[in-house]
């Protein structure tokens, strides 16, 4: 079967979704795999977008989560105060999965989206939190994109934007936030989940071709890879349907 | 803002009696939609400088405003226009070049901010940000917030929950209110007093509306208060806090406004690349500065791409439209 | 809350299943408007017993819920329903009686009690009541608070403003959410999953609604999830709120539903008659215990009056009305 | 002119609002009031309610708060948050006139519309507070309709549900209320309002054929009566426009 990177990537997050799983994405790939889930492995899931609305239809591909093709035949097109609400909102909130990407990250899942140097003379300025600090404050659990990058798995975070772990295990509830927290991290290489005790970032498993000892070459830290095996790649199924159900105009593809 | 009566007028006249140098202005949208760019073009035109501006995820607009130099204090959450620009590049320079002072907060707390503003209260909590560098660095200085006495003195404040571990909470973060000296809006329908339905998701035009001292809407259509008033349920903002209507079809442009057209990417393609080098830019601007009214923007893009950006009546987006 | 899937079922098993002894519940509507009269009938048939009852201004319901004894412990703000009864009959021999425990608060109190529950945040300030009974005297003593884990530790209180005088504001009242174990709503469409269309004012509806851990609609009008998708911007609670759906024609009777019926005077009238009269009011509750469900009540009140109160199609109530 | 009570109390209330005013209403006559100013005496007056409708149509008179009429061709159907908000927020807030009524007043204009006796274990039980409380400390001026009784104009109030000036000048202030207060009662003998400096009542005027004496009678403190004149009763026009504009059914009148 021939795939892309991308089309590997985007069907190992969709794969993390399940039915009755709320859905917050943001834009791009996040956007893609959250409408591969909806299509391929959990029907029953919902898609939901920071700016309000939820639910849409997504006939076509939206390019940002203020796109208008978010707004058509959605159960109910809100505003941003609504949207954070929900993820807040304990009921509901237990129920969502965020899908999340960022310039850096950390072995406890935190993440950079702000700035690369002094935060008040950066080196490089990226688009700053947006929602995502909301979203991996507030949610059960979140699913994170990252290219496998050296300078993108850091030791230490140029600025701490989104909250993973933050330092280990009751970190977070040391903190004053909700329980929660990331559990998975889908690069161009692999994907890590998170230990259970520790909270720190393991390697779950590789693409083929990929080995552990390459990804650890392209990170700044070391992580467990003992529990690692090789992931699946997308079936003819997989890939048709995110081909020509999600992606039909290779907008993001 | 005023009660009752016409509030029409010219954008010219809008901004240069409310938009003044150093004032705090919000603008409404969200990255690629409902912008009010005809005022974002109207006050670069007026060479407005100085301005505070606060964004919550409002790319296009924030980024042009910035991009003519007309920004000096920018309070943000998101500076992008996803697939156009990840980071939006004249923020991004900017920021690298030290040009604008930049205080960083989350979505929701802009919202929150704009929400305890309209509701007249000091601040709002939320459990958002706690253990990251949001709480922990802070853009303005203590002595430049200080200074100004129209900035909260705190860029927020870490409490803890007065009532022990209600609601399983045991700190929370509580973001200041904001007042704007201004908000402009651009919605889909609007009266003569001010009322206002906007289609599609309000993003948090509402808050911005209500917490500002005094209201711009731009409009798509100039509509009979009895149109209106025939379904209140979908008018989202009263005229009781509107101070001036201008209506201006393709006020939005070249971001979207549901209903009405899509956003036009080869627009926003193009100004991606030319925001990249100086150069263009400045002739870019010169562009802005040399058009007297928005609709010479419209007719030097011409009927033909206007018309594929319009919306399917149906949809509301332009299904058709050549996005790549 | 259950997120996807099909809620509908009927009220007498939504009632069983959910609103147990002792739970804490909510209902929405205000006064003589939008009430769920079908599913407090319901209630009152089960004798469900030791409820604590959340109302802002919700009268007709809080007021047949506390007359038949299923309340004990009561917060709310009003406790009326306008002309009909200035204070609500049952309610004030239930509270002179000392039948049940009373907490006050003022409607924009309890509303931003349920906002709070439904944002996930403790509490939420505001500016009212400072310096009245409302803050100094609580009707649920310290240890009565203490003593039960679903209620929080204070009625309120008062912070000093950590943003100094910012808004202009010393002091500031905090104000607990809830989490209602159950909220009951009557709207006027939702479809199978649970999306709401109300028409007209929302009251504290949505916050009610998304503030509960179980959410039970009932609705004038069960239509295709197509439907009101095809609307997105008037539906105000998506399902992922909602856990049971009840199709129930007239469910707000005796209360109005905007577009649909408006409340009928002489029910309300004849109710604050015999409300007043002990052995009157005990043989109004056999006759609900007698009953074996709404559809029986508008049987009994008849296809005249319910054509008398009929909305007129463009004002949504009942324009020739006799209600004198 | 022959005039009823009533209609006198909804004129004189009705003569302090003026254009550019938003009247916050409630029930009955307060309702009334704010419907006679705008079709007598200041048309541009913007009424609503703690509902959340704003510039009803009000075709037909409203019997509650929560009546459907005030849902008919208003400029918005919000919720109670957003009346509130409106009242709370800076610069609507300052345009707002409230009507409110109770059960006892005390000096300063503080109202009692929670209880008579102990809060505990009251031998009289009212509606509480509703919204009164919150108009009365939001707004920025209050009109409140009182019957004149002894029993209801009172030395102490048995419980205060909606801020007047609290004890004096500058206990709102110090309360950390915004500015604002009552200022006027109209009652079936006459009307009251607040001194400037003092903040206390004083008796503005009097109805044709009433005293201030027997004003004075029918309260327990006692209020300076040295400013008192007068009032002018409805004119014909006043009347006529009450009646049958605003009442023609008689539903309040």
């Amino acid at each position: 079967m021939d795939y892309t990177l991308k089309e590997m990537m985007a069907i190992v997050a969709a794969r993390e979704i399940r039915n009755d799983d709320i859905v917050f994405c943001g834009t791009g790939i996040s956007m893609l795999a959250a409408m591969a889930a909806k299509n391929i492995n959990a029907p029953e899931s919902v898609i939901f977008f920071e700016t309000g609305a939820i639910d849409s239809k997504l006939e076509d591909l939206p390019l940002a989560v203020g796109d208008p093709r978010i707004m058509y035949q959605s159960s109910s097109n809100g505003g941003l105060l609504e949207s954070f609400a929900t993820m807040q909102n304990p009921f509901t909130g237990s129920h969502i999965v965020g899908i999340l990407g960022a310039a850096q990250i950390d072995i406890y899942g935190n993440l950079n989206s702000t700035v690369i140097g002094d935060y008040h003379a950066p080196d490089v300025r990226f688009s700053g939190s947006g929602g995502a600090c909301d979203v991996a404050s507030f949610v059960s659990r979140s699913i994170i994109f990252m290219k496998q990058e050296k300078r993108k798995f850091k030791n230490k975070l140029d600025y701490l934007t989104s909250p993973g772990y933050l330092d280990g295990p009751e970190a977070r509830k040391k903190a004053g936030l909700p329980e929660g927290g990331p559990v998975s991290v889908v690069t161009d290489m692999g994907m890590m989940a998170f230990d259970s005790e520790s909270k720190k970032m393991f390697l779950k498993g590789y693409y083929p071709g990929i080995t552990p000892e390459e990804i650890l070459q392209n990170m700044e830290f070391e992580i467990d890879v003992t529990r690692a095996e090789e992931i699946t790649p997308p079936s003819a199924n997989e890939l048709s349907l995110l081909r020509e159900k999600c992606d039909p105009h290779r907008l993001i593809l | 803002m005023k009660v009752n009566g016409n509030k029409i007028t010219s954008l010219e006249g809008a901004v240069k009696t409310h938009v003044k140098d150093g004032c705090h202005l919000s603008i409404g949208g969200f990255t690629i939609n409902r912008n009010p760019m005809a005022a974002v073009y109207e006050i670069i035109r007026q060479k407005t400088k100085n301005l505070h501006l606060y964004a919550h995820s409002n790319g296009q607009g924030a980024d042009e405003l910035i991009g003519a130099g007309a920004v000096s204090c920018l309070e943000i959450a998101y500076g992008g226009t996803g697939k156009f620009a990840a980071t939006c590049i004249r923020f991004r320079k900017a920021v690298e070049e030290e040009k604008i002072q930049v205080e960083d907060y989350t979505n929701y707390q802009m919202t929150l901010r704009f929400l305890a503003g309209s509701m007249g209260v000091p601040f709002l909590p939320s459990r958002t940000s706690l253990g990251t560098d949001i709480i922990e660095k802070w853009g303005f200085a203590p002595e430049f917030r200080n200074q100004q006495p129209n900035i909260p003195n705190k860029k927020l404040v870490v409490l803890e929950n007065p009532f022990d571990d209600w609601c399983d909470t045991k700190k929370i973060v509580l973001v200041p209110a904001i007042n704007p000296d201004v908000t402009i809006i651009h919605v889909q329908k609007a009266d003569y007093r001010g009322n206002c339905r906007i289609d599609g998701l309000t993003f948090a035009d509402v808050e911005q509306a209500k917490a500002a001292r005094t209201l711009i809407i731009t409009c798509e259509e100039l509509l009979d208060d009895d149109y209106l008033k025939n379904q209140p349920d979908r008018n989202q903002i009263p005229f009781i806090h509107a101070d001036a209507v201008v209506h201006i079809p393709y006020g939005a442009y070249p971001t979207a406004c549901y209903k009405y057209y899509d956003y036009d990417p080869v627009f926003l393609k193009q100004y991606a690349e030319l925001a990249k080098n100086e150069e263009k830019y400045q002739s870019y601007l010169e562009s802005i500065y040399n058009r007297k009214s928005h609709r010479e923007l419209l007719d030097f893009v011409g009927r033909g791409r206007l018309e594929m950006i319009k919306a399917d009546k149906n949809r509301g987006y332009a299904a058709k439209l050549d996005r790549r």
